[in-house]
């Protein structure tokens, strides 16, 4: 009874239901939030010095002379019908600019993941192995450090290094139109640079307790003791316990990496859905401001439900339960 | 264009500007990033050049009636829209009352407000049409110039929808646009004047100026289409850049509430214009790229303007006895407030610096420019309601925009409150005058008038810098910030 | 009858042990040592830099490092090392006001959702998650707009922002807590909630929250830097690190490195130091 | 021929907080082939460090500072990594505590017991096969399934099991067996010893069996060695060494424990004052001096060697003289006034309780009633899982019951939920939890804890506080100066005086008592027993005390309650119930219990595992356990609870006299 597993059916409708919940609320919240931004929708797309009658005659057009509630719910009764609105400020469908800058998003966090995450387990691994010495002290004090250095700092330090000085790689993570897999990758590297240094020191560390955790339980006393050799041991035994509750929080990262990059973004001019939302909550693009949000929220929810789902399936003891 | 076009013919120009915050439409753009992508596939009925200067464009000609308050502009023959259709004086009268209509959300609205109406623009023939004003304007043919970005011509049975094709005039037409990232466009081969020698234009968007000059630099783009001097100061002595200067009228303004404490009495007013040094302001902050300004709009970009009027110099003596006359002690407190945009927060604590030394503690506010303006309608925006406030104006062909509104008694961006009968009866004797000796002679009062009351501090007038890498020849940067690339080339 | 038992350990309370392992730890040390640095500068450094740090020579900006100037001059021609020793101090009192706030708020949620668990956890779960989804620089923006841009709205921009994340650190400890049986002995004493939860069960949580506060620092450092930068809250002419970057960064590109690298590397001190702390009263903790 | 084991003046010192402790002090013993040597003490006198330091498996903070342990002859400190290798995979295993832990919890079980035979060479078929054997070996009648499944869905006694197999596995010269039952039932702790005591006939395997229960050491070795501070203060074979202990301290262990039939009216247990020194204490002389009444300046000074006794040693001055160690504690006892024909002080009427979860229901309390008197202790045994916490739960009101069951305090009603009763029903009803250090709130000072409970429970404050606080500790035996400490600074035994002292704040007329003293050390153990049996004595107090050690019970209880599945299955006094006749169920647990006394009467056993509750047999609940069953009628109807003679209820198809033959008999 393994993936069919009922139970494990029940919680993923369970953890979809909540997540439901989530998501209205925090459209509630953006939406009413929102409004305290300053100035009106038509002034932010006409500008400070546009003509007063032409703000309201652009407010009117776009149905903004309505009370809130109504036009909450015309949004999201459109929305839940998978209309996402049309941007205010470019007057044609958010779901494009959403959806591209989601798969923007994608590609950098999936290269920082794919630099990161197997460095951050080794680099955990390698210090639970050497519990205190030197060199544990260097990758977890280290890791740690740089994890909570601004990625604005390590960006500019890294662009200044590999930009301007060794002008390895490109400012600037946007690549040519039609660029190959190779060339995109080639832009992303900088980008995922920072990223990984946030990231890295986590991950580290949440191997390293894992590991330590289990290097130091009784059932890996009890592989040695059989006379397995250490790497024969780590192997076997002790990865895959120390590793389950680092990928939870690899998963959860992903909620930070594809809606938190708004200074990276910026940084490296890359269109991402950060600074999609970024801009829009400057611009009062309400449509668009929501739509990105609640994409965020539903990365969030899925990276969650993700984690949750793959600590289950890894972990026999809740994926099957107790029997007798 | 002969040589230029035998050595440089063809290639690419990629330049970068601003991401425009929205739809591009001549109607309603209002930002830089919008307005350079207006102008390369549109034209307008002439052009304002560096000197200031109109020259015909889509217009040959034009005059005004004796009174000034009939323009009729004669317009150009066979010129071609994008689209294949010829353009006619049924065109440019659409376009035009177009944006005069308040129904359109138009963004010209408030350049025509009070000069040009709905429906005021006629068809004489087809290659003639009549502007019937309000009332005399001597310097009208600039409100139709490129000065007014959103004054593209269009066709006349155009919907809104700019944005899916460019279509226009110009030298270039559209190749892809795709919003937030960049548009591309080629040469134009049924332009009506000189072709364009560039095959193609690429305009990458960028949300801030120093990825832009990380980019330049990192030869990703060509050319910066607007380059704040302070943020560019590393590429001045870049040697593998090129700055194009030009002289504007942009400035900051600093208002000071006419009607509030402590700024009440115009002496308090003065001692913080004395407090300033213009000079180093100039030669420091702005890199000598900018001209000092003598608290009135009267920019020397201008010919109108009354270069005998005596230069406001610093002076810290006198305006300590101003103060001590007005009755102001030392350590007065007052809240600045401005908004986060070019080198405006430098000014601002240099300005805090300057007013400390006469004993006036300035509080400053830095904010997100949307938040500064907030509805830029009195009651409702920092900018209109803050006792101390320092607004950034863009560049205009003739000051009649920096006469009326910002200081008029009933201005709509009078953020110093200032209202003063005097001063508008001398300021619309101004913009009806006919000749530059008329109108120096009335600007020349005005400057003095400004000086004594000082509502709002015009400390400089900064140029229009673009930057392009070695090797580019013929950008013609405006300093409205438009870039016109039909004569651009690159080695 | 003789005495049946005696008490076996030292008689040294928790704290005074914890104080004395931190005492023995050379993280903790070197950390303490470089945020005591900062914190002189802060309070003191006004008095023994070489030039005001407000004080601008426009004439003179941008020169790079030399005798005179150690560190350069920035472009208004103020002296760049001057304002990087005076700039650790708003980010020295926004950081931690906005950690303890968050750490109030977090731990004040935690006891309750952890506590009462069931539809109010269910409820105020919801709600967290929904504000975490929320980018904090959005949610920065909000509240400068609604509250006004000052130091106060970054306290209370990170404090919110964070609470959830102790929060949660504070609902799993308190879930274990509630499990034991001395909650069930207080119940039995006819106690209520409020005292369970504060008196009863708060004390035995305050070890992770201390160090859960330890890391929040750091990351507050991270994230008033990050506001800086995006220009939220600490006003210019604070020589305040984050701003100075945010307003000088384009330059790196021009060569004039030096009105970057020093705030970053100040940045970056800081957060070693405040780190290398939080490391050391884990392990102090750990013992 | 070389000895299995031998341990050669052997130190270990754990480094803590920067400075080295010696945990081990001069430790020698030998294991001969085939022998089974058992190694008791307290904990944390060291009994595990020297099967670590055996297997060379300490901790990263310990060090042997001194000696060599060599096994099959082999010098175990000096071999290098692959001989170590060797050494783990052919000579010696090691099974330990909580079997639960020591299996890879994301490994199937085949997989696990396979590995061995792959190391030793065996192809992936051949090794599964073999897996096979060795479980069923160790008496795993479906070892296909089992192998199939993972660590968490085997019971305690089949992980035990698995965890035996793997160490046989290899066929070891020497099994290290380190409290391999601690924490497991009565009846699977018997099961597993059963297994143990077979397979060691079957392997022939030398054996290093840890324990702290001196029963279990005395039915499983041969010969026996007691730790004492690290050291090993007497060593000789089994029967002697517990018939005629030479040393002070194995004599005041084994006159903490309750002997079979002595109760608390009869004679007061005695205890050892004083604890065992910290880890790394300088120890000059002897190191028990400090608890020794027979200790002398002599002892102090000068630290005894481990004399010869023929085949025995003791390391003591006077060991001669060691069995006349005089009492510690006064034998005569209070005796309480009992009240016979008073009114029961709580009556309980068909109580239920059902945990649901989902669509699952688990029936953890079905259909309890009893009554019990006051100064009346009503004690209450059953396996793991058997509801007995649950059921003090539910009379505390900390858990809602199902609906219908009624309880009575004083005859009145007692509302279902502590929000609902009184302050006087609130204070009446009380708890001594198993685990102090869950039970005492760690944060907060022992006056604290106490005086809150005073405040709230008592209604004092002021002075009558202090005075009262005052009174109440010394009536648990703490004195003044444990007030300002905080309960991690005090022993196992101080922090339960702790707990008592706070259940008896508001004057209780019940106090139940969770498995008090199932984490304390036999010496602690039998001063919290006597320190209970005191305050019931002064105080006329009630208990209800629940424990799986059955001596405890029996010593403590007037009463007794037999639980299995959350159902009363034998109800009587004391007497009755432990000298039969009794329920088939009890007459298993009783026979299950490790004797010290020769005379173990022959293993009732207990075939197959516990039914979960949430599924319960038919019928009887214990009829597919039950070595008495009758037929078809146990399977289909349950037994009525019937009183069967005077104050003596059985839930049992089996009639009572029929019961009493049975008995009299081995089965
Ligand atoms: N890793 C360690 N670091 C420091 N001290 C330790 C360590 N392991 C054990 N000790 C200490 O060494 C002493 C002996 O421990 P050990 O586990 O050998 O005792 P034990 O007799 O097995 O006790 P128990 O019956 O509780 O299992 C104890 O006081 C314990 O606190
Ligand atoms: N809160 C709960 N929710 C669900 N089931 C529970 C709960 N508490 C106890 N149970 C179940 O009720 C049954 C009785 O448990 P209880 O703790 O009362 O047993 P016990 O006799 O005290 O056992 P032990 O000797 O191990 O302490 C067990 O099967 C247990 O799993
Ligand atoms: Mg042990
Ligand atoms: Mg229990």
């Amino acid at each position: 009874m393994q993936l069919g597993n009922p139970a494990i059916v029940a919680f993923i409708l369970r953890r979809i239901a909540l997540s439901l919940v989530t998501l209205v609320l925090l459209s509630l919240m953006v939406f009413f939030g929102g409004q305290v931004l300053p100035g009106n929708v038509g002034r932010a797309i006409l500008g400070p010095f546009a003509d007063e009658a032409s703000v309201q005659a652009l407010n009117q057009s776009l149905g903004l002379d309505r009370p809130y509630i109504v036009q909450y719910w015309d949004w999201i009764s459109n929305f839940v019908q998978g209309d996402m609105g049309m941007s205010y400020a470019f007057r044609s469908p958010v779901a494009p600019f959403v959806l591209d800058a989601l798969a923007n998003s994608c590609k950098l966090a999936l290269v920082a993941f794919l630099i990161v995450v197997p460095l951050g387990i080794l680099g955990g691994i390698v210090a639970a192995l050497n519990v205190n010495r030197p060199i544990d002290r260097i990758i977890s004090l280290g890791g740690l450090s740089v994890t909570v250095l601004p990625e604005f700092v390590t960006g500019i330090v890294l662009i200044l290094i590999f930009s301007i000085w060794l002008d390895w790689l490109p400012v600037t993570a946007t690549w040519p139109e039609g660029a190959g897999l190779g060339t995109q990758l080639y832009h992303l590297i900088l980008p995922a640079l920072p990223l990984f240094l946030v990231l890295f020191g986590y991950i580290a560390r949440m191997a390293r307790a894992g590991m330590v955790e289990a290097l130091d339980s009784d059932y890996t006393r009890t592989a040695v003791l059989k006379g397995l050799s250490w790497p024969t041991v780590i192997r076997r035994h002790v990865l895959r316990n120390a590793l389950l509750p680092t990928i939870t929080v690899i998963a959860t990262q992903t909620g930070y990496l594809i809606g938190g990059l708004v200074v990276v973004e910026t940084l490296f001019r890359y269109q991402g859905i950060g600074s999609l939302i970024y801009t829009a909550a400057r611009g009062k693009d309400f449509p668009m401001l929501e739509a990105g949000i609640l994409t965020i929220g539903v990365v969030f929810a899925l990276a969650t439900l993700a984690a949750d789902l793959a600590y289950t399936l890894l972990n026999p003891r809740i994926r099957l339960g107790a029997e007798t | 264009p002969g040589p230029a076009r035998a050595q440089g013919a063809g290639g690419v120009l990629r330049v970068a500007v601003d991401t425009p915050t929205g739809a591009i439409d001549p109607v309603k753009t209002p930002d830089v990033g919008g307005l350079v992508m207006l102008q390369q596939s549109g034209e307008f009925l002439c052009m304002d050049g560096q000197d200031l200067v109109l020259r015909p464009m889509l217009a040959e000609s034009w005059k005004p009636n004796d009174k000034g308050d009939v323009w009729t502009f004669k317009l150009r023959k066979g010129v071609k829209f994008h689209n294949g259709k010829e353009m006619t004086a049924d065109d440019v009268a659409a376009s035009l009352n177009r944006l005069a209509d308040p129904a359109n959300g138009s963004n010209a609205l408030s350049v025509f407000k009070g000069v040009l109406s709905k429906d005021a623009v006629r068809k004489v023939d087809d290659l003639t049409v009549e502007f019937h004003l309000d009332a005399p304007n001597a310097n009208f043919p600039y409100l139709v110039s490129s000065d007014n970005y959103n004054a593209i011509i269009l066709p006349a049975d155009y919907a809104g929808d700019f944005e899916k094709n460019f279509v226009g005039t110009g030298p270039f037409k559209l190749e892809k646009y795709t919003p937030k990232v960049g548009a591309s466009f080629v040469r134009n081969d049924d332009y009506w004047g000189d072709k364009a020698l560039l095959d193609r234009v690429e305009f990458t968007f960028f949300a801030d100026i120093q990825p832009q000059i990380l980019a330049l630099q990192g030869n990703q783009v060509d050319l910066i289409n607007q380059l704040p001097v302070l943020a560019g100061a590393g590429l001045l002595n870049d040697p593998n850049v090129e700055i194009i200067s030009i002289h504007s009228a942009s400035h900051y303004q600093i208002h000071m509430r006419t009607d509030m404490d402590p700024f009440k009495d115009p002496r308090v007013r003065r001692a913080v214009a004395l407090s300033l040094d213009r000079d180093k302001l100039v030669k420091g902050l702005l890199r000598g790229r900018a001209q000092p300004g003598n608290d009135s709009p009267f920019a020397p970009v201008y010919p109108s303007t009354d270069t005998s009027v005596e230069q406001r110099k610093q002076n810290i003596a006198e305006a300590k006895q101003l103060l001590e006359a007005a009755g102001i002690k030392s350590g007065t407190k007052v809240p600045l407030a401005t908004q986060r945009f070019q080198e405006v927060p430098q000014y601002a604590q240099l300005v805090q610096n300057a007013a400390k030394e006469i004993g006036i503690e300035i509080e400053l506010n830095v904010m997100d420019s949307g938040a500064y303006y907030g509805d830029a309608v009195f009651g409702k925006s920092t900018w209109l309601d803050s006792v101390m406030g320092i607004t950034d104006y863009g560049h205009r062909g003739v000051p009649n925009v920096y006469l009326s509104a910002p200081l008029r008694s009933d201005g709509s961006w009078n953020a110093a409150h200032f209202k003063n009968k005097e001063y508008d009866t001398l300021a619309a004797g101004y913009v009806a005058a006919l000749d530059l000796e008329a109108q120096k002679a009335a600007a020349g009062k005005i400057q003095k008038l400004l000086l004594e009351e000082t509502p709002i501090i015009f400390g400089y007038f900064y140029d229009h810098l673009s930057a392009v890498r070695k090797g580019v020849a013929g950008v013609e940067p405006t300093a409205m910030s438009q870039t016109f690339l039909a004569r651009a080339s690159k080695k | 009858m003789s005495a049946i038992d005696t008490s076996t350990e030292t008689d040294r309370s928790p704290l005074r042990e914890l104080i004395a392992a931190l005492g023995r730890s050379r993280t903790f040390l070197a950390g303490a040592a470089i945020l005591l640095f900062w914190i002189l500068c802060a309070l003191f450094g006004r008095y023994f830099v070489p030039y005001d740090p407000l004080a601008d020579d426009i004439i003179n900006s941008l020169l790079p490092p030399s005798a005179e100037h150690w560190f350069g001059t920035d472009q208004l021609g103020r002296d760049v090392f001057s304002r990087v020793i005076v700039g650790s101090r708003d980010i020295l009192t926004v950081a931690p006001l906005a950690t303890v706030l968050a750490t109030v708020l977090g731990t004040t949620l935690g006891l309750i959702t952890g506590y009462f668990r069931g539809l109010v956890d269910d409820i105020i779960s919801r709600i967290i998650e929904a504000f975490m989804a929320i980018p904090v620089v959005i949610v920065a923006l909000l509240a400068i707009v609604a509250l006004g841009p000052s130091t106060l709205t970054v306290i209370t921009v990170i404090g919110l922002a964070f609470s959830p994340i102790i929060a949660r650190t504070v609902r799993s400890a308190v879930l274990a807590e509630r499990e034991l049986d001395y909650v069930a002995a207080a119940k039995l004493r006819r106690e209520n909630a409020l005292y369970i939860m504060f008196g009863e069960i708060l004390p035995n949580v305050l070890p992770p929250i201390l160090v859960e506060a330890t890391v929040r620092l750091g990351y507050a450092i991270f994230a008033v830097a990050t506001l800086s930068f995006m220009g939220f809250g600490i006003q210019p002419p604070s020589p305040d690190w984050g701003l100075s970057v945010s307003t000088n960064y384009g330059m790196i590109g021009g060569g004039f490195w030096w009105t970057v690298l020093f705030d970053s590397l100040a940045i970056a001190t800081l957060v070693v130091g405040v780190n290398l702390i939080a490391d050391g009263v884990a392990g102090a903790l750990d013992d | 021929m070389t000895d299995a084991l031998a341990v050669e003046r052997l130190s270990v010192a754990y480094r803590v907080g920067g400075r080295d402790r010696a945990v081990l002090r001069d430790v020698s013993f030998r294991v001969g082939r085939g022998e089974a040597y058992g190694l008791v003490g307290e904990s944390g006198c060291g009994k595990s460090t020297v099967a670590l330091t055996a297997v060379r498996y300490l901790p990263r903070a310990g060090r042997i500072t001194a000696g060599r342990v060599t096994m099959d002859g082999e010098d175990v400190t000096a071999l290098d990594r692959d001989q170590l290798l060797h050494l783990r995979a052919h000579t010696v295993s090691m099974v330990y505590q909580d079997p639960g832990k020591a299996l890879n919890p994301t490994l199937r079980i085949g997989k696990q017991v396979a590995e061995i035979f792959m190391l030793a060479g065996a192809s992936q078929t051949q090794a599964q096969e073999r897996a096979a054997e060795i479980l069923r070996r160790v008496r795993i009648s479906d070892p296909k399934r089992v192998m199939e499944r993972y660590a968490h869905q085997l019971s305690g006694g089949m992980q035990q099991r698995v965890a035996i197999a793997m160490a046989l596995a290899k066929d070891p010269a020497l099994l290290i067996l380190d409290e391999p039952t601690t924490g497991l039932d009565a009846t699977v702790e018997a099961e597993v010893l059963d297994l143990i005591v077979q397979l060691r006939r079957e392997f022939g395997t030398s054996i290093l069996f840890i324990s702290h229960n001196l029963a279990v050491v005395a039915k499983m070795c041969d010969r026996v060695g007691v730790l004492y501070a690290g050291m090993l203060v007497e060593e000789g074979p089994t029967a002697e060494l517990f018939n005629m202990p030479r040393h002070p301290y194995t004599v005041a262990l084994l006159r903490c424990l309750p002997r079979a039939g002595e109760r608390k009216d009869h004679n007061r247990l005695d205890t050892i004052p004083g604890t065992l020194p910290a880890p790394g204490a300088k120890i000059t002389g002897c190191p028990f001096t400090d608890r020794c009444a027979l200790a002398d300046d002599r002892c102090r000074r000068e630290l005894p060697p481990l004399i010869d006794l023929g085949g025995r040693f003791a390391r003591c001055h006077y060991h001669e003289r060691a069995a006349s160690l005089p009492r510690q504690t006064p034998a005569e006892v209070r005796l309480p006034t009992a009240h016979p024909d008073a009114a029961p002080v709580l009556e309980i009427n068909r109580l239920n309780k059902t945990f649901r979860s989902g669509d699952h229901a688990l029936r953890a309390v079905a259909d309890v009633s009893l009554a019990i008197g006051a100064g009346e202790t009503l004690g209450l045994v059953g396996e793991s899982g058997s509801g007995k916490t649950t059921f003090a739960r539910l009379l505390l009101g900390l858990l809602p019951p199902d609906q219908g069951g009624v309880v009575r305090l004083d005859a009145k009603p007692l509302p279902p939920l502590l929000e609902a009763r009184t302050e006087d029903q609130v204070k009446a009803l009380q708890i001594v939890f198993q685990n102090p250090d869950s039970a005492l709130n760690r944060a907060h000072s022992v006056r604290r804890i106490i005086g809150r409970a005073l405040s709230r429970l008592g209604g004092l404050s002021g002075d009558a506080l202090r005075t009262r606080l005052l009174d109440l500790i010394q009536s648990v035996r703490l004195s003044e100066r444990h007030l300002t400490v905080k309960p991690r600074q005090l022993s196992g035994g101080l922090k339960q005086r702790v707990a008592i002292a706070r259940a008896f704040a508001g004057e209780p007329r019940l106090v139940v008592c969770d498995e008090p003293t199932s984490a304390l050390d036999v010496s602690v153990q039998a001063a919290i027993l006597n320190l209970l049996a005191d305050l019931q004595a002064e105080r006329q107090v009630s208990y209800i005390f629940i424990s799986h050690d059955l001596g405890v019970v029996r010593y403590l209880s007037d009463k007794i309650a037999v639980l299995y599945l959350g159902r009363i299955m034998e109800l009587g006094s004391s007497e009755r119930v432990f000298d039969g006749p009794h329920h088939p169920y009890t007459e298993a647990l009783l026979s299950a219990v490790p004797r010290l006394e020769a005379d173990q009467p022959s293993r009732i056993r207990l075939v197959g595992e516990i039914p979960s509750a949430s599924n319960p047999p038919s019928g009887c609940v214990f009829h597919t356990r039950c070595p008495r069953k009758l037929g078809a009628i146990c399977e289909e109807k349950e037994p009525p609870f019937v009183e069967e003679e005077a104050g003596h209820s059985l839930r049992c198809h089996i009639p009572l006299a029929e019961l009493v033959k049975l008995q009299g008999k081995p089965l």
